[in-house]
């Protein structure tokens, strides 16, 4: 059978910044009670990872865990092994009040990238990206233009931006019209 | 009182317009009146003309905390039209709009009606079968409308973008006599008039107490005194609840903001009035030449006469969409005014728990319209204590469950 | 005349000359030259014509207070009307028209209203044009908007783009002049992150005009200090400084716009013309200075009069002269200064008139020692000129205005003190004072706009905040900064304000009219609104009237409604009305300020929402396949469904037609994804799923399905759809398409605010799967031939559903039915959705398989008798109008909208009830039509006792079908109803059952 | 252009993230409630012109309701907190108090 493809399939765009589709990312909405400790073996079991803080995320080579709400994480892991994980949580935690679902490809995800990445993105959301307010490590659920979405760093340049699959073509022509030549803003 | 005319003013030019005389006197209260309406906005300056005209009672005092047409009068988009779905609002919006027909000769002041056409865009095909229902129910409602195709549309709207890639327009319901009118002007003139009656427009005079002895009002306490009265009509829109508490009951209403824009004045280039709810934007263009932009309200209660900029934005946007050419003109003004909403979306007149007074409020964002249709009934329903046009709009419909809800043929009631 | 000098011009480049043309004459200008500079160093004084009386109006002012100079600009997708040429800076190739007028600007037919302006006065088309009636609409109105209107109305689509910034500081500082250079400066020191923003093109404002060669700040001439502090500023790193920038308009809760225009003056570079700021400071200071006020004498519209500060700006700034010989009238010291400047510049200063008896001070003094005479307690009676000053008739400001004297001159400067600018301040509420010594409105410190905490979070600076002179200005913008940074939770640096020098000026006169007695008509000819020409007898018939309210006055004179929204002429406009009033300006305030400061443009308000990305368009997995096989796309919310699939020379009908007849005879495709998809999980979800649905869902069996209703609180039906019991503890619903978003919420609300002990957890996964309907007699077979699971009536019967695969796919396949038909719902990972459905259509090619849209599924489920929300359903409609009675749990203590239902007009049996509806001969009944009973009701209209909601051709049963709700509906069954059509038409329709297709349903239970 | 802190994710969101939700505090009643208890229940506002409880969604956020104490006259927030909860927490009581002496929302004083 023929493989399954993104919302986009891997589209580019290169202007004042570089805008790219990242293809498949498996991901995981854990819902539950972030404070039991069952809940934190399981999610390192999956991650390898610790749970974030409020309106954290924390990543490694292989994946990532967000913090969505007080009752809510994202688990970012290697598009194969959603379906392993998910059998994982549910077995961990079987007992306890959560549901943990396969969100993978509900989504669509893009990095947003270069020195004018801040401001392209700051065109689009009402959120202070200047450089100390909001740094690697912090994860944002807001309104981009019209529709949700939420964007996390990789790096000082680099940003990690995830939509519904159903708008990733509205919110890949926004980046681009948003990193238009000459469009820069100069602000940070 | 001097009557208006061409002659007049000719006759008064070669005298610098020295002989001009006061439009409405403002006298001091008097001890009592028979009726005491508060609020002398357009619908309660049009009530108190009606009381007078219609039923002889003229020993009226119309009391304004402010200046008269100073609320959402004087700040509204100006759309006339009458092209509702249900029974009752078709009936009351369609007696407004035959009124406005010969208001200015009514009233010897020009409120400058212009039924220049009003359009409903359908751009959806949800849209497209509440417009033609629309259109079903207003034939048997007395009201003339029409639903048209795109080609009418582009023809009446030569600036309108009828194959937008987002919204293309399908059609729309058309309503030849709708139009708009000098908002303002309808305030002075129903003032002057109730004026030239004999009744008392008293204008800075708040209203601080509603006096009732067993259950029945005798009178308001003012800023200017008391004064005593047999009813009192209660037409205060945005404030209408907090008039409702000052006589001991509570409204299902709540009060919002809703802003209008209009843009520096250009040339005539849209004759017509256009509404296109499901982008939310409506726009005419005024005699000055200005393109008059109707927003959205705002979800949260306020008080000021501020609301939230992104309204604008979403207004402005749509309706850049539907008129592309719009795009560089330029926002002279943005302005809120406070509107109540009720439960439905429609208006109350109705008798209320206290004996004597009436209250006329919840028009939320389509109020103006209805200004002589709303007076015309209320006048009747505070003289006969019951009016067709009025009784459908009572308190108890909402403990009856039998609701006025124009928003299911998408038409918003602006 | 005026012309280009060979001195001044501090903003122009001379050593490049570039070209533009105004009404189509070529003209020449330098770098650095508005378009009115540029005009005036051509000798282009007469450069409009007036809003009403057509009269010939002349540039005024050099800055956004310009009243005048506003024309039309470039062509076709770059056209922009009412363009002000006192703040648009000059660019090569640049074309401007002017406005208003016919055939020409020299000679314009409207004029004629001018010679009628006796008998236009303020609100005379409230007392005429109203006999006879018709006239309004036919006559008088098309003539009145003909002749208003200004700038003529853009054609084409905007060739330009627009964007929208989000900023957020500690500081804003709006204007780039001395004082927001200094308070930018205090402020900055505190380490706070500063945002600086200047309208114009370049920092220093006013001062770099007034108080260069007279005055210092630190000892160094004001050019010198204002090129050391805006360096450092521009050296720390805490603060931005943008120019081309305006503070537009200040909001609720610190939220400020700012309309930056990037390329106004570089039409040809790339990138957004205008950037829309969506600024949040915690503090925000006003540094934005004052606006000269003009003197109220007669002719004062002549073109040729200007304010006494403009001439200064253009000789200074542009190197150009308004006038060869102009002659000065003021109240105060300030415009002394504009005929020390001519003077100086070699031009013809015949004489100062200054209404004050005492006159001023240095500056009088200076200017008499360069040999200007000046006249004391004098005022001009009248100006003389048409198109152009010729000379001014002089008076004694004291009297009625008999002449004493004329001057020969062409240009007149006059000042009348000044107004600081309070706009920004007073748009969120700031309130205002009352300064008598210089007659002028300035802020109220102690009443400032108050933010969300409740503290005050603007301030104002300089001018702006009523400080007059620069020493004052320096010190007062000082403290602004500073107590800005310690109000946004800085420690301002330990520091005073750079000492600076002052003028010693004389006391100002407040002149509202000159002279003080002027005769009516000189009072008729003496104007408040230059644009839309408001005279000071205006002002007085209002009075007159009773429109004593200031908003009265404004809204029946149009007194400030102008695009300049009353800069030059509501200060001077309010006393009039004070005095015709007999009261003190106070007592009559000022009009509501509004925003924006000045006009910003629609492009920029709708910034990046225009073209592909104006609203965002949901799409399913297979949305291209659509595309590129024949969709005629339907909105449906933000998604988009394929209507029917349309094939080449085929009509959308004959389309929907063939796919209902396909699907019914052998297999159609349906792209489903769209229906929204929750996941609802706990030990709770059966018992919260009770109180969500009509019908008992606690008690469905895990591998089944129910269909379930969903009513609001207030007892409508909202929703529907399919629940599926998935385990014990979970359940999936399916929702709508425009539902799912609305449901989720709708869910969620409840768990959070009403049931928040419930143990339920929900997540949307709408978009996780691609679901598509295989539907028709041939369906199975289909599966079959794709095999990986047994699809088998025993395995897998009617409202079951199981996971498996299917033609190697992952899925879950639901046995539901909204057709009727044999019916397998399937739902693959969206991500598979094109290939699974490519699988699908390929595979099922030799049984005839055809894609369907929503129409097709529209008629198919009305042949059936299924309700369609939004059809059947219209937010007035409970489950019990529509017979669904059975879906209604009758053991439930409680529901969502059980109450409601109990209330006297939902149990009312007079209700309209959902029956079937067959014309009578075989016809389509007309969509939304309504069913009249006889006679009429109170208020003249038909009594209406039913009406359609769905009403379609059934290419099935060949005949036209149609749902509909009607009063008593199913106990007249077999009664013919008549409905009016809008075409004249009356349809008779029999009442039937509206089950009109296999009502065993034997078709969908195989 | 309202600002409201979200008491669950600590964000400063602006209005357009949010989405409001009416009157706080109301008392479902259902299934054997008398008509006035129900009309009141559903149609029935204070809509003051001064302080006022109200709801609202961090719909572009956390997802989660929240309530806030704001007076409709100024826009003036006092705070926000939780929806799960019948009543204002007391320190939000006393800062109403403290900064407008006086004010009344149904029995709170």
């Amino acid at each position: 059978m023929s493989k399954p493809v993104s919302a986009l399939n891997g589209a580019q765009f290169h202007g004042i910044a570089e805008v790219r589709d990242l293809g498949l990312q498996g991901m995981i909405t854990l819902r539950g009670d972030l404070t039991k400790p069952k809940l934190k073996s399981a999610v390192k079991s999956v991650t390898g990872l610790a749970l974030p803080k409020t309106g954290g995320i924390l990543s490694d080579e292989t994946g990532s865990v967000a913090w969505m709400s007080p009752d809510e994480l994202l688990l970012l892991v290697p598009y194969a092994e959603v379906d392993a994980h998910l059998a994982t949580l549910q077995k961990d935690l079987a007992k306890e009040h959560s549901l943990a679902v396969n969100v993978s490809d509900a989504r669509a995800m893009f990095s947003l990238s270069g020195p004018k990445a801040r401001e392209v993105l700051a065109k689009l959301v009402p959120v202070d990206l200047s450089p100390g307010a909001f740094e690697p490590g912090m994860m944002r659920r807001t309104r981009m233009a019209q529709v949700a979405a939420a964007f996390w760093m990789m790096d000082e340049d680099t940003f990690h931006i995830i939509c519904f699959r159903s708008v990733a073509r509205y919110v890949f022509d926004l980046l681009t019209v948003a990193a238009q030549e000459g469009s820069e803003v100069n602000a940070f | 009182m001097r009557r208006y005319s061409a002659f007049a003013v000719a006759r008064e030019a070669l005298r610098y317009h020295s002989g001009w005389e006061r439009a409405w006197a403002s006298p001091e209260p008097k001890k009592k009146y028979d009726v005491i309406i508060i609020g002398a906005g357009g619908h309660g300056l049009a009530t108190a003309f009606y009381l007078g005209k219609r039923f002889g009672i003229k020993n009226v005092a119309i009391l304004e905390k402010g200046w008269l047409g100073g609320g959402n009068t004087g700040r509204n988009t100006t759309i006339i039209r009458s092209n509702y779905l249900q029974d009752p609002s078709a009936a009351i919006y369609e007696k407004s709009r035959s009124l406005y027909e010969t208001m200015s000769q009514d009233l010897n002041y020009n409120v400058m009606f212009s039924p220049r056409g009003v359009i409903m865009l359908a751009q959806t095909h949800h849209e497209v079968r509440g417009y033609q229902r629309t259109a079903h129910a207003n034939a048997l409602q007395g009201v003339k409308t029409e639903y048209i195709g795109p080609e009418r549309v582009k023809e009446l709207v030569p600036i309108i973008n009828i194959n937008g890639p987002r919204y293309p327009v399908l059609g729309g319901l058309w309503q030849d006599r709708g139009g708009t009118a000098r908002h303002d002007a309808v305030a002075w003139g129903y003032a002057r008039a109730c004026s030239d009656m004999g009744m008392d427009v008293i204008q800075k005079c708040e209203v601080t107490g509603i006096r009732r002895e067993s259950g029945r009002v005798v009178g308001v306490s003012t800023s200017k005194g008391e004064i005593d009265c047999d009813k009192l009509g209660i037409v205060v829109a945005g404030h209408s609840g907090v008039l409702a508490d000052l006589a001991g009951f509570r409204l299902p209403i709540e009060s919002v903001a809703l802003q209008a824009l209009v843009s520096e004045p250009i040339k005539p280039c849209m004759d017509v009035v256009v509404m296109a709810n499901t982008v939310h934007g409506y726009m005419s263009q005024s005699d000055k030449g200005e393109m008059v932009i109707g927003g959205g309200a705002d979800g949260y209660n306020n008080y000021t006469q501020r609301g939230s900029f992104h309204h604008i934005e979403e207004t402005v946007r749509a309706l850049i969409e539907t008129f592309p050419m719009i795009s560089r003109l330029k926002m002279l003004r943005q302005w809120g005014g406070i509107v109540d909403m009720t439960g439905d979306r429609s208006p109350i007149l109705s008798k209320t728990p206290v004996d004597g007074v009436f209250i006329n409020c919840g028009w939320g964002t389509g109020g103006f319209k209805a200004i002589p249709g709303s007076g015309y009934g209320m006048a009747e329903l505070i003289a006969k204590g019951s009016s067709p046009l009025t009784d459908a709009f009572s308190l108890n419909r909402f403990k009856e469950g039998r609701f006025i809800d124009e928003s299911v043929a998408a038409g918003v009631a602006h | 005349m005026s012309t280009r000098l060979s001195t001044h011009g501090r903003l122009i480049d001379r050593s490049q000359t570039i070209k533009f043309t105004f009404n189509g004459k070529w003209m020449r200008g330098h770098p650095g030259d508005t378009l009115a500079s540029a005009l005036l160093a051509n000798d282009q004084m007469l450069v409009g014509r007036s809003f009403k009386y057509h009269r010939p109006r002349g540039i005024v002012a050099s800055g956004a207070e310009e009243p005048n100079a506003l024309v039309n600009m470039g062509k076709g997708p770059t056209f922009e009307p009412n363009q002000r040429a006192t703040t648009t800076e000059l660019f090569d190739g640049l074309t401007a028209t002017s406005q208003n007028h016919w055939p020409s600007l020299e000679f314009d037919v409207g004029e004629i209203n001018a010679s009628l302006s006796r008998f236009l006065p303020a609100g005379f088309y409230y007392k005429t044009f109203m006999y006879p009636r018709a006239f309004w609409k036919h006559v008088y109105e098309p003539f009145i908007r003909q002749s208003a209107g200004l700038g003529q109305a853009p054609k084409d689509r905007d060739a330009d783009t627009y964007e929208h910034f989000y900023a957020f500081t500690d500081i804003l500082v709006i204007g780039g002049g001395v004082a927001g250079l200094q308070a930018a400066k205090a402020a900055a020191d505190s380490g706070a992150k500063v945002l600086l923003v200047e309208q114009s093109s370049a920092w220093g404002g006013r001062a770099m005009v007034d108080q260069v060669d007279s005055e210092t700040v630190n000892d160094t001439p004001v050019d010198k200090f204002v090129e050391e502090i805006t360096a450092e500023l521009a050296a720390m790193p805490n603060v931005t400084m943008r120019l081309r920038m305006m503070g537009a308009g200040v909001y609720d809760h610190g939220y400020v716009l700012a309309y930056e225009r990037l390329n106004d003056h570089q039409p040809d570079a790339d990138g957004p013309r205008h950037r829309l700021w969506r600024i949040r400071a915690k503090q925000t200071i006003t540094a934005t200075g004052a606006i000269e006020r003009p003197l109220s004498f007669a002719g004062n519209d002549v073109p040729g009069v200007m304010l006494a500060s403009a001439v200064r700006d253009y000789v200074v700034n542009f190197g150009v002269s308004p006038g060869d010989r102009t002659v000065i009238a003021t109240n105060n010291d300030d415009a002394y200064l504009t005929a020390i400047i001519l003077k100086k510049a070699g031009l013809d200063v015949p004489r100062i008139i200054d209404a004050r008896p005492e006159g001023g001070g240095a500056l009088m003094e200076e200017a008499k020692a360069l040999g200007i005479r000046v006249d004391l307690g004098r005022a001009i009676a009248k100006v003389k000129g048409s198109r152009r000053v010729t000379k001014v008739q002089i008076c004694n400001q004291a009297g009625e205005g008999g002449v004493l004297d004329e001057v020969a001159c062409d240009a007149v400067a006059m000042s009348g003190g000044w107004s600081p600018v309070v706009h920004l301040w007073s748009h969120c509420g700031g309130k205002l004072l009352w300064d008598e010594g210089h007659a002028m409105f300035r802020p109220d410190g102690d009443n400032p706009p108050r933010g969300a905490s409740g503290e005050g979070f603007v301030r104002c600076a300089g001018i702006a905040n009523g400080a007059m002179d620069l020493a004052a200005v320096i010190a007062d913008a000082h403290e602004a900064g500073k107590a800005a940074a310690k109000e946004a939770g800085f420690t301002p640096k330990r520091s005073k304000a750079p000492a600076a020098t002052s003028r010693a000026d004389a006391a100002l006169l407040p002149v509202w009219l000159m002279p003080q007695g002027a005769k009516t008509e000189l009072r008729a000819k003496s104007w408040l609104d230059f644009q839309n020409d408001v005279k000071v007898t205006d002002v007085q018939l209002a009075a007159r009237e009773g429109f004593e309210s200031v908003e009265h006055t404004k809204r029946y004179t149009t007194l400030g409604m102008a695009t300049d929204q009353g800069k030059l002429s509501n200060i001077n406009g309010l006393a009039i009305l004070s005095d015709a009033l007999g009261q003190p300006i106070p007592a009559t305030g000022t009009t509501t300020f509004r925003p924006p400061y000045t006009p910003i443009s629609m492009g920029a308000i709708a910034g990046e929402a225009r073209g592909e990305v104006f609203q965002p368009i949901r799409r399913t997995p297979m949305h291209d396949w659509h595309d590129a096989n024949g969709a005629d796309w339907e909105p449906v919310g933000h998604w988009r469904r394929p209507y029917a699939f349309v094939r080449p020379g085929e009509s959308v009908e004959a389309a929907v037609m063939r796919e209902v007849t396909n699907t019914r005879e052998s297999i159609g495709l349906l792209d489903a994804s769209t229906l929204g998809k929750l996941i609802v999980k706990g030990p709770d979800a059966g018992r919260f799923l009770d109180m969500l649905y009509t019908n008992m869902m606690s008690t469905l069996k895990p591998g089944r399905c129910r269909y379930g209703l969903m009513c609001t609180e207030n007892g409508f039906l909202t929703d529907d759809g399919v629940v599926a019991r998935i385990d014990e503890d979970t359940f999936l619903c399916h929702t709508t398409t425009g539902g799912a978003d609305r449901i989720h919420a709708h869910m969620e609300e409840w768990l959070q605010t009403e049931w928040w002990d419930w143990k339920v957890y929900v997540a949307n996964v709408t978009e996780q799967y691609a679901q598509v309907a295989v539907v028709g007699p041939k369906a199975r077979k289909l599966l079959e031939k794709l095999g990986g699971m047994d699809v088998s009536a025993d395995e897998l019967p009617f409202m079951g559903w199981a996971d498996g695969t299917i033609g190697g796919f992952a899925c879950r396949v639901y046995r539901i039915s909204f057709s009727g038909e044999l019916s397998f719902e399937i739902a693959v990972k969206a991500s598979d959705g094109q290939a699974f459905w490519d699988a699908l259509m390929e595979a099922g090619s030799e049984f005839g398989i055809q894609p369907y849209g929503t129409e097709c599924l529209h008629i198919m489920r009305a042949e059936k008798g299924f309700i369609m929300i939004g059809d059947e359903t219209d937010g007035t409609v409970i489950p019990q109008d529509l017979g669904l009675d059975w879906a209604i749990s009758k053991k439930k203590e409680d529901y969502l909208g059980k109450r409601a239902q109990e209330r006297s007009h939902m149990t009312d049996p007079n209700r309209w009830k959902l029956v079937g509806l067959e014309t009578v001969d075989g016809s389509v009944l007309p969509d939304g039509a309504y069913a009249v009973g006889p006679g009429k009701n109170a208020n003249g209209q038909r009594n209406m006792i039913g009406r359609v909601t769905s009403t379609y051709h059934s290419p099935t049963l060949g005949r036209g079908i149609a749902m509909g709700l009607v009063q008593h509906g199913p106990d007249r069954m077999g009664e013919v109803l008549e409905f009016p059509g809008t075409d004249g038409k009356t349809y008779k329709a029999k009442i039937v059952s509206p089950i009109f297709y296999d009502p065993e349903g034997e078709k969908q239970n195989v | 252009m309202l600002m409201l802190e979200c008491p669950y994710c600590g964000v400063t969101a602006d209005e357009t993230e949010l989405s409001p939700g009416g009157e706080a505090h109301l008392t479902r009643f259902g299934p054997g409630a008398s008509d006035d208890e129900f009309h009141d229940y559903l149609f029935m506002r204070e809509n003051p012109k001064g302080v006022h409880f109200e709801r609202w969604r961090h719909a572009y956020g956390c997802g989660k309701w929240f309530h806030a104490a704001r007076a409709t006259d100024t826009l003036e927030v006092f705070g926000t907190y939780p929806a799960q909860t019948t009543k204002p927490p007391q320190e939000i009581l006393d800062k109403i108090s403290a900064k407008r002496p006086g004010w009344t929302w149904r029995d709170l004083k």
